[in-house]
């Protein structure tokens, strides 16, 4: 049988713009990799939204990164004075992986 | 000349898309393609304007035009010192409405338009960074960002390109570029006007005093426009439209690099202003209350 | 005439993306892209139709055309019963087909197509709602999602500002709108040629009796259109206009709001008729069939 | 170190038109968040589909929603006699959040 | 109370043309249903990435499964030695569902 | 020549695409509209080709020019074994550029690119396989992929299209496919140019051997084009043009082919090679070195 770790499943709700700022917060803590999806629209306590704004600047992305759990207490620790500020969105999930090394 | 502005299909395309999203009907333009077409646009007015200006050749009237941009583009800011200057769409709206109506700006004045844009961008930030002292961000400079802002690049590089090619390098793009411009420019506005009837219905925290100030402040501005124009000796288009630019918002270039340079300010009630209550007041009556005030004062 | 309709590119295209699909191929056209090109052609198409009327004025023959098209819009639900109404696209391709042959249908006949797509929908979500009588939904209207449709919205949208705008107000954007449109309408329909042989494979419950009725109906259908057309004194080609708008689906606005209106119907089937075997068989022979039936009976 | 507070993660798969049914269901149960996601392409009991139909009438998206246990066991109550009939799937996953009150 | 039942949730980051053999390998162990997300940009170990490329060559996808765990097991050992030769990442998530017999 | 070269829109295009993406600019072109103007590329050059074909007939000269494509195109992935044959966007800006520079191509060239660019991808999956002998995927035949690959779908149906159209039904297609062909091209170069340096900055794997491979094996190549088509007696530019066909990779239709036959290599660094040092070799440099080496031999 295949053999499967544990790790974290990690998700960002972020403004577009900010990607790189996440991401440079992930690579401060050793997480190596990630993954950006388009969120289309949502709403949330500041109403609703479409990712319509030519502007792009109310344009929203996942974040979406699979670690240990270590690498993710030092995530959380790092990003969530931000969390608010930026309003963006953390979640964090169990999953198993195969081949679990790398992450 | 309003009604003139009303029955211009451009305008009428914005209107449409007003209608409809207050309608709440669900005709939307595809996010990739409202995209595409704002870098077509910037792309074609740039090239038009360095086309034009390797006609002309930089004069005394250039010269004073493009001073005349870059001092409102700094200045502005600080004196309306509550709302981020803004360009644009808006002028290549207002070119359109002024050469239906005979009033062409000089083919310089996108050049202008492509000058007034980053120190618009920096006077906004560092007016709003003094509000935000305590942040981690404030060392990060936002420089980079404004300067290589896409919109920025786009428009300055193709009115390089406009340079470097002249007439004869033109023709052969002119098809695309030139020809198709206006009809693309509807189906934009259509997008626009959709997008600026949702953000003010989706809008929570509009008051009628923000919507006063979305108004007052680019008149303001505009009228200082196009004073200082007619002031420095452009022709009564060109002062028209140098009063656009000062009531405009870079309605593409801003918002981003706002929300990279201060994570923290929301953008929904900025937008909300700034799409939903300047541009549609700027392109349906802005540009004629300035053509009507440069040919005045003029 | 068949022969004629199977060389134009416009055809052609269909075809290709037709037989790409049928074998496998990955071309696919991307659905921002072809949203965009749907929502440019019907905006061209209600632009063109809304300039004509202003230049021809509402005639009688405009206002036999229209009552001629609400009626059967109203009717032919009630008659086919069993199948939607559909219209839009095909129109397009009849129009230019139609031309090709010297045949082009008067211009006001885009105000029928326009007429005609609010009350198919309509008729055909009253008809679907009989056989489902004990749902939640059944309360809430749907008479709002019809008429802000999006496809509605920019064809009727387009049309008022083709009157108000007339010749003068075309001419800068007829570039984009008239001179692209038939380049345009090829590569959309190498897309619809992809969807429609995709559809076709993919679909499991398609049977032999289900493809006949997505035949025979609109065939019906175009024949009670030609005729009505030609009883009210259309010219022969706007009669065949009739006839393949009776014949045709709104493969773009009647199925999102089928499927608003009517949660629990399966698009699935639906689309595959209407897609992958009345699309393709009015393209390649309804459009010639209704052309020689309206010349026999004109 | 952080604290982190248990919540759901709720996934709607969705026919693109349906979208604004799901979300006024999310509203009913007072979950007043969420993001959507567009679906390229998938298959099930009906065969394979792409979202290349020009109509959108079978396009489908998925809808992203964080909510307490409470407002997700209302949302299953509320939504699962409509899932078989509008063709939806549902998921519920754990997923640990920070400064859940918002939630 | 509606009854739920426990599923796996399979996400498997790939690159989009090789997704035709993906969907082989879920249907080679009987998973029939199947989501197609398409992401937008990454990074990892080989460097940073957006979709766009115009070959479509690097572009990169999420294929999103429900399926039950005997079904899941059976996958893993079908694709864990695909995994690494075709670039592929796959985690296993546990998830709710109503109604899970379809599964 | 270079300098005529360098002050071209398209290729200035590029530049600034370019020039953008290594300053970091976050100007990026929707991958949608990316696509859909590469498909209007293909059709475009497909459509063309076509049309002249169907004017000029078969001759002699198309026979030659066409065989000498398929030859080089089985031979030279043989010949360079190192690096897969390339083609496509490169044959459309050399045609542009030399025919900017009075040295237009016969339009049959067109056809000879559809024809040389799968037997290059087959040949280059052949050789690609004989270094991987230990795979499951290796009975897979990978036939299937590359003659339904979307780009030589496209380029082969359109190119078909224009044969049975002819001169007449390409005629009103084509404002969209020839006159507003060059501006789109400018766009799409734009992307190229983000692309290229966004691939050279992310690519970690890059070193100095690999990048003169990537030019000294087009180079090579072309050489070989270029003799190959003096020798079977084409005219000076179609001579260039094979030879530019020669040095260049199909960017469009080959990685994607690959990627799909050959799960275990890793594109990103063929990728880089590719977009991000031959293509701009060849658009900069390539273009007027075969155009000067084929005059000079011709
Ligand atoms: N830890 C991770 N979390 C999420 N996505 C990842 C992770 N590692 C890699 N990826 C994705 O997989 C792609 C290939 O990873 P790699 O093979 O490490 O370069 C990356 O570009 C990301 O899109
Ligand atoms: N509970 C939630 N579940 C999923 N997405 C959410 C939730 N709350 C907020 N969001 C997303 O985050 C965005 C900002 O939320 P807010 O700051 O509450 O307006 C919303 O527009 C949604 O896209
Ligand atoms: N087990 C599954 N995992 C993920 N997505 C699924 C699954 N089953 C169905 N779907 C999605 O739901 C759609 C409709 O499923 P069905 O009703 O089974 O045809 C499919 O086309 C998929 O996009
Ligand atoms: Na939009
Ligand atoms: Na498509
Ligand atoms: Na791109």
């Amino acid at each position: 049988m295949i053999q499967t770790v544990s790790r974290k499943r990690i998700e960002i709700l972020v403004d577009t713009p900010l990607v790189p700022r996440v991401v440079a917060q992930l690579k401060a803590v050793d997480i190596s990799g990630w993954s950006v999806i388009h969120v289309d629209s949502g709403g949330g306590r500041a109403g609703a939204w479409q990712d319509d704004d030519v502007t792009g600047a109310s344009a929203k992305t996942i974040v979406l990164a699979i670690a240990s759990e270590a690498k993710t207490s030092g995530l959380i620790e790092a990003i969530a004075p931000l969390l608010d500020s930026y309003g963006m969105l953390l979640t964090i999930g169990d999953v198993q992986v195969v081949r679990g090394e790398r992450f | 000349m309003i009604i003139d502005t009303l029955t211009s299909p451009v305008i009428l395309f914005f209107v449409l898309g007003f209608v409809a999203a207050a309608l709440k009907s669900d005709l939307s333009i595809p996010e990739a393609f409202a995209k595409a077409m704002s870098i077509y646009l910037m792309a074609a007015i740039g090239l038009k304007g360095g086309v034009e200006v390797s006609n002309s050749g930089v004069t005394a009237e250039v010269a004073a035009a493009a001073l005349a941009g870059l001092a409102l583009s700094f200045l502005l800011p600080v004196i309306a010192f509550a709302l981020l200057r803004q360009f644009g769409v808006t002028f290549v709206t207002a070119k359109e409405i002024l050469t239906g109506q005979g009033l062409g700006p000089a083919g310089y004045m996108v050049a202008v338009l492509a000058l007034m844009e980053t120190p618009a961008i920096i006077s906004g930030l560092m007016l709003a960074r003094r509000g935000d002292k305590d942040t981690a961000e404030k060392s990060s400079t936002p420089w980079h960002e404004v300067l290589t802002n896409a919109s920025v690049m786009i428009l300055v590089g193709s009115f390089i390109i406009g340079i470097v090619a002249g007439s004869d390098g033109f023709a052969p793009i002119k098809p695309l570029f030139d020809t198709g411009f206006r009809g693309v420019l509807c189906l934009f506005l259509l997008d626009m006007g959709l997008i600026a009837a949702r953000r003010l219905i989706q809008s929570r925290k509009m008051n009628l005093r923000l919507v006063s100030l979305a108004i007052v402040i680019p008149l303001l501005n505009g009228a200082i426009g196009t004073i200082i124009g007619t002031l420095v000796g452009l022709d009564v288009a060109s002062a028209a439209t140098l009063g656009i630019l000062a009531a405009s918002a870079s309605y593409i270039a801003v918002p981003a690099a706002m929300r990279l340079a201060l994570p923290k300010a929301d953008p929904g009630i900025y937008l909300s202003m700034s799409l939903g209550v300047t541009f549609p007041f700027n392109i349906i009556f802005g540009i004629s209350i300035f053509a009507a005030f440069a040919k005045a004062i003029g």
